[in-house]
């Protein structure tokens, strides 16, 4: 199985320190991850109300390439970004499910000269971890465990909606596995997968950050010492707004928000900077750690 | 079938498909999907038996050499069979059936059986689209291309039913 | 005391597009429209319907039944996140979130999307970068149409913008494809004429 | 026996008769053009068409044919075989004409209803119509086989369907075989403690009934057994019953729960979750499922008991029961029995809540089912009556979820039937026992049936909250103070077209009806047939709602869909009258579709032999032939298809009249 790795555009902007930490995690725990050389933005669900097929041959592109590269090997394509993670689904999905989708974009690819056949596995890094490296390699690499930190796992929509392929869509558990297996302690809450307002929080501002204030609240009430995410835009919304969310509802809700790599990456001794976690706006209190 | 025999397809061609249903499972699916008002490609004529373990390959010959043009059977789900084992009788001679018709040079595609159970009439709709459908792509049945024996002489043209090749008949 | 309006509400047939539902049914994930059975489920587990003016539920009554302007008028499809609670929690497996989409694309193709929203500018404003570089910069995007829509925000998130620089989360340079970005074009372009010779879509 | 012809002897005088089936044939089939190909088709002496050919008119159009233009075969182009074939037959066989000179084309459930083109519909049509003409050629005058009825019914299942049917056809005079594969009779409505809409007690109206069936003396009541397999065919069925070990001598045992007092297992960790009160109290190794259970005798659970387990138990028990009834040397017992005729009762399985997860059963402690609910304001249930939340207190605020599992593709795509009414008899107990605030989440309200809506009307004046909407989600997050602590439903109030967010202290999930988890091992045993969703499918949806497509076996209850307690002992009744009606006959006539082998051809190769399942071919070894017994003869055919000589035949589908229909179908394809 070989291992190819799509950053999308957050992973080399805002959300550096995912890519950072995801990089270092993979390297310390032996399987290296190769960046897909040519890559473009997936498409990103932004542009899909725009121009649908558009956004879907962009995402295409990439399954093309990473199926070049790979030859005949069988390949994981390792999207850390939930919304590449289904824009590059879906795109490989609707091409099988809808002919005349398929259709306009295998001939536009002819027209690119690429060719893609349908065999790259798209792959979020919880689902590598989990069903691939496994726990208990994550549990060896912990030289430093976590320590009874207390972690509000927050999963985001796009990585289990609507194809759960790796996880329950209503309860997922790989997240709260991998930092279990790490000395973390999830803490019990229903929100995991209650969406955090996406680009709303760009777009139609008091929308998104409401949803943005309800997840960090109740967080803060779960007692967590931390969120957890997988995703860029969900860290963004999450971290980079509380100042404007405290002053919108009169409601403090700082909390650190991280990658969950970053957790893992610390457990495994890996030094914070490495991990991006001094790209941290709320920095990661390590006295419960 | 070879490039030379193959002749262009008719845009009007419509397959006339003989199709043997069971008494208890497929037929009965048959009546359903009639009574669900699912309609589906007109070309099978249903004739029905008892069990689809009554179903003589040579019937399936017959059909093919007096012009259809694609043979559908159809039986109870094994371990559903109304009679303990009838199909599993049966599938034991559609597979041979199969050979034998790949070695008269005839499509092994052009033959099909499904089990399909009483509950199931979405089935019938589905398997006898798809079934117009495969005979569609395959053409008209024309036995006079039927390639000769390697002795020279012409394939076995059988011209009573009676008569046809006796291992059609093998249990 | 506030004084009493009137407002005619009744709908006339000539009002409504017959088509609209046919249409939108006909799109990717629209197959399933008329199977709804206005149960509610996409309303009430979308957390957006918070703002909406018609909840989702609502929109597809309305789209199967012809009010197209309603509709395309509706804040609803603008605030949908594209979460998909509605798509996996409905009953009938209606994919409520393609059918926003579908609803979205409809309203941007008759221009007839509110003037401060700022969706379909940063649609363009995306579109447009990944054209240029094959990537798309977040907050370069986002400054942008903020200039456009609304240009007060600038100054307003100027901190955080700050913030992000100090912590290397956003760069002056423009990140750039390492390659492929004439393939890119190429396939992009492609799509338009594949696209324009299908006779249905 | 007449065995077929070879070839037609006499002249043939046709007569083919195209039904309009009022629009059903004629919207599509152009019945007036099929008429006229008809009558020119090779023998046929008349054809006509008529509106409806199965109404009496049309009848006496064909038997006075038969009678003035000297008919002798008729065909009748109209609708399936399976319905109208025995109309017809007995029509022509009024008036002398052989039954089996009738043939049916289907020209209404294969042609006019399954396709668009009405020009290719009437070619089909047609064809089939030609097929028939060309096969009664060689249709012979076959005479019906009579084969005498066993007289006792088996009833397979002790709910109230089973209960039901049993009383009846006991009272009847006949004796019946009940058997239950629990300890007790009584199935699931032993378990409810209001039936709606009179608000009556279960065990008041049950009880009776399950002590009359305990009475009766044409009732062997068998509990804790099992249909272990099935032989034979209608009239004389073949089953054999395991009757497992209960480690009780019941005919000893009185029921008095000494046995339970003494157990061992006395810590609750050690008990196991009380299968009658849905897991809401314990039970110990030896116990009885409730009060009133029928027989009323204790059982001994083997996964449980210690002296069964490990062979070491102190065995107060057996000190105990003064009646010495404990055996733990029994095991399982085999019977079998000759029976006409079987009712199959096995109703239905409850839908498990947890599947849904947005609901929180079994993550949320306060989120119950409906059959818990039953069980906890029942008197004899695990709280005495008191509808307590689990921490003791009363719960404030109720709401009550409609439709959980049913109405929905990823679960059952079907509507349960009785969640609604069962939904609100629950907000009235609740009400009625706590003075909860209570709420009902509706997608849409069924309440058709006799006093139904009258019962709606009650509990709305009742002062119920109705809203209608599905509820997406029972969640614990709060948004406003009054919502902590408290579990929250989230739906669309879809009346007002608002999202709403109500805080409850109890939710009630009023779950579907499911087919039993071993439909499908039923429905193989007893080879009858599952509709999709895996409930046992009737013969006719309309008129023939409690046959099967096995002839002799009969359904009733839940288990051929979901319904509720008079939709059932309706069902009952039924099924009991129809099994009587089969073996009050006496006999019952068998298609006369056997096979024979014809002696001349037979080169007594003994291919068949091995083939026939039921061990009707031997072989005459004085004139080195087969032999087929004609008694055993179930008429599949499988031999004849086998036969390399074509020596062996079966009547009514002979190779000739097979040959001449494929002939038929193609000349006008």
């Amino acid at each position: 199985m070989k291992y190819l790795y799509y950053p999308g555009c957050s992973l080399k902007g805002t959300s550096r320190g995912y890519e950072e930490s995801i990089l270092a995690i993979f390297e310390k725990l032996q399987l290296p991850l190769q960046e897909l050389e040519g890559w473009n933005c997936c498409g990103a669900t932004a542009y899909m109300a725009v121009d649908e097929i558009k956004a879907l041959a962009l995402a295409a592109r990439n399954l093309a390439l990473a199926e070049q590269v790979a030859g005949n090997e069988p390949v994981s394509l390792v999207a850390p970004c939930n919304s590449c993670y289904l824009v590059l689904s879906k795109a490989q999905r609707h091409m099988e499910e809808f002919e005349d989708i398929g259709d306009v974009i295998v001939k536009a690819m002819r027209e690119a000269g690429l060719r893609y056949e349908g065999h790259v596995h798209v792959r979020h890094p919880l689902d590598v971890l989990v069903n691939d490296v496994g726990l208990d390699a994550l549990r060896r690499a912990a030289s430093q465990p976590l320590n009874g930190l207390k972690v509000a796992c927050y999963y985001g929509c796009q990585v289990v909606r609507p194809y759960a392929t790796f996880d329950d869509q209503h309860n997922p558990q790989t997240m709260h596995e991998l930092l279990k297996a790490v000395g973390a302690e999830p803490v019990d809450w229903s929100l995991g997968t209650r969406c955090c307002g996406g680009s709303l929080t760009g777009t139609i501002e008091k929308a998104g950050l409401r949803l943005c204030y309800i997840l960090l609240r109740e967080a803060k009430v779960r007692g967590a010492d931390a969120v957890a995410t997988c995703c860029p835009l969900c860290q963004f919304n999450l971290e980079c707004y509380q100042g404007q969310i405290a002053s919108m509802f009169g409601d403090e809700v700082d909390i650190p928000v991280t990658y969950f790599s970053q957790l893992l990456g610390k457990a495994m001794g890996i030094d914070e900077r490495t991990l991006g976690l001094k790209r941290l706006f709320v920095p990661l209190t390590t006295a419960a750690v | 079938m070879p490039d030379d025999v193959s002749l262009p397809i008719a845009e009007d061609f419509q397959p006339r498909i003989i199709a043997f249903f069971c008494n208890w499972c497929t037929y009965t699916a048959s009546d359903l999907a009639g009574t669900s008002r699912m309609t589906y490609a007109p070309n099978t004529r249903v004739i029905r038996v008892m069990c689809s373990g009554r179903i003589d390959p040579q019937f399936v010959l017959a059909a093919l050499r007096k012009g259809a043009d694609g043979v559908l059977l159809g039986g109870c789900h094994p371990g559903d069979c109304h009679y303990q084992a009838g199909n599993y009788k049966c599938l034991r001679r559609f597979r041979l059936l199969k050979r034998l018709l790949t070695q008269l040079g005839i499509e092994e595609e052009r033959v099909r059986l499904e089990w399909i159970a009483a509950s199931e009439g979405d089935r019938v709709q589905k398997v006898t689209n798809e079934m117009v459908e495969q005979i569609r792509k395959l053409g008209p049945l024309r036995l006079e291309k039927i390639p000769t024996h390697p002795n020279g002489e012409a394939a076995p043209a059988p011209a009573e039913p009676m008569a046809t090749a006796t291992e059609g008949a093998v249990s | 005391m506030s004084e009493l309006k009137i407002v005619r509400r009744i709908k006339y047939q000539q009002e409504l597009d017959l088509s609209f539902g046919k249409d939108v049914a006909a799109t990717p994930g629209g197959e399933d429209l008329y199977k709804c059975i206005q149960c509610g489920t996409c309303s009430s587990t979308c957390p957006v319907s918070v703002y909406m003016d018609q909840t989702p539920r609502r929109i597809i009554a309305m789209t199967r039944a012809g009010f197209k302007d309603d509709v395309l008028a509706s804040n609803t499809i603008w605030l949908c996140s594209s979460c998909y609670a509605c798509t996996v929690e409905c009953p009938k497996s209606l994919r409520i979130t393609d059918i926003m989409y579908a609803l979205k694309q409809k309203a941007i193709a008759e221009k007839v999307y509110p003037r401060n929203l700022p969706i379909p500018v940063l649609a363009k404003e995306f579109f447009s970068a990944v054209m240029k570089t094959g990537r798309s910069n977040e907050g370069r995007i986002v400054a942008r149409v903020w200039l456009k829509t609304n240009p007060l925000k600038i100054l307003s998130h100027a901190g955080l913008g700050l913030k992000l620089l100090r912590r290397g989360r956003m760069s002056i340079k423009t990140e750039r494809m390492t390659g492929g970005h004439d393939q890119m074009r190429r396939l992009l372009d492609a799509v338009e004429t594949a696209r324009a010779a299908q006779p249905t879509r | 026996m007449i065995m077929e012809k070879k070839s037609p002897q006499e002249e043939l005088r046709i007569g083919v008769y195209v039904c309009h089936c009022g629009a059903n044939i004629a919207s599509k089939v152009d019945v007036e053009s099929t008429r006229d190909f008809a009558a020119k088709l090779p023998h046929v002496t008349v054809a006509r068409d008529y509106k409806f050919a199965c109404s009496d008119p049309g009848q006496e159009l064909i038997q006075k044919d038969i009678k003035e233009l000297g008919l002798n075969r008729v065909v009748v182009a109209s609708c399936s075989p399976q319905l109208h074939e025995k109309t017809f037959r007995n029509a022509c066989a009024d008036v002398g004409l052989s039954p089996f000179y009738v043939q049916m084309a289907n020209i209404r459930e294969h042609v006019s209803w399954v396709t668009e083109d009405p020009e290719l519909a009437t070619r089909k049509a047609k064809s089939l119509v030609a097929a028939a003409v060309r096969r009664l050629a060689f249709a012979a005058p076959l005479e019906t086989k009579r084969v005498p009825v066993h007289p006792d019914v088996l009833i397979v299942g002790g709910g109230i369907a089973g209960i039901h049917a049993s009383l009846i056809l006991a009272n009847a005079g006949r004796k019946v075989f009940l058997v239950e594969r629990e300890p007790t009779i009584g199935g699931h409505m032993a378990q409810f403690d209001k039936t709606f809409p009179t608000m009556d007690c279960a065990a008041c109206i049950l009880t009776p009934k399950m002590s009359d069936v305990k009475n009766h003396p044409n009732i062997m009541m068998w509990t804790y057994s099992e249909v272990e397999e099935v032989a034979g065919f209608t009239g004389n069925f073949k089953v054999t019953v395991r009757r497992k070990a209960r480690y009780i001598k019941e005919e000893l045992c009185v029921g008095c729960n000494d046995c339970v007092e003494a157990c061992v297992l006395k810590k609750d960790r050690v008990q196991v979750p009380d299968e009658f009160n849905v897991g809401l109290s314990r039970r110990k190794a030896v116990y009885m499922p409730f009060p009133q259970s029928t027989p009323a005798c204790v059982v001994i659970d083997p996964e449980q008991c210690l002296q069964l387990m490990k062979g070491k138990c102190a065995q107060t028990c057996v000190e105990a029961c003064e009646r010495a009834a404990i055996d733990f040397d029994q095991s399982d017992e085999i019977v079998e029995i000759d029976v006409g005729a079987i009712i199959i009762a096995t109703g239905y399985k409850p839908f498990e809540a947890r599947r849904i997860a947005e609901y929180g059963y079994g993550k949320f402690a306060n989120v119950y089912t409906t059959l818990e609910i039953e069980r906890l304001v029942n008197a004899s249930g695990p709280t005495g009556g008191e509808l307590r939340l689990r921490d003791g207190t009363t719960p404030k605020v109720a709401g009550v979820i409609h439709c959980v599992g049913s109405r929905d593709r990823r679960y059952n795509p079907y509507c349960s039937n009785v969640c609604c009414m069962g939904a609100l008899k629950m907000a009235h107990l609740i009400k009625e026992r706590t003075g909860a605030e209570v709420f009902n989440f509706y997608v849409d309200m069924r309440t058709a049936f006799k006093g139904y809506e009258e019962f709606y009307d009650q509990i709305l004046s009742e002062g119920v909250q109705f809203v209608r909407g599905r509820v997406a989600e029972v969640t614990d997050w709060a948004m406003t103070d009054e919502e902590k602590g408290k579990l929250v439903i989230r739906v669309e109030d879809t009346l007002v077209g608002v999202a709403r967010r109500i805080p409850v202290d109890m939710v009630v999930l009023a779950i579907g009806l499911e087919p039993q988890a071993d439909a499908g091992e039923i429905q193989r045993k007893f080879n009858i047939s599952c509709s999709n969703e895996g409930f046992f499918l009737e013969r006719h949806p309309k008129l023939g709602p409690v046959s099967t497509f096995t002839d002799g076996i009969f359904l009733a209850g839940a288990c051929q869909g979901p319904k509720d307690i008079p939709e059932t002992v309706a069902q009952a009744g039924a099924a009991a009258a129809e099994a009587l009606c089969l073996v009050d006959k006496g006999f019952v006539e068998i298609e006369p579709n056997t096979a024979w082998i014809d002696e001349e051809v037979c080169s007594g190769c003994k291919t068949c032999i091995p083939l026939c399942p039921f061990k009707a071919i031997s072989r005459d070894e004085e004139k080195r032939i087969a032999v087929i017994n004609e008694a055993l003869c179930k008429g599949c055919g499988t031999c004849v298809a086998a036969c390399p000589s074509g020596a062996a035949q079966q009547n009514l589908f002979t190779d000739e009249q097979i040959y001449e229909e494929i002939e038929g179908v193609l000349s006008y394809a």
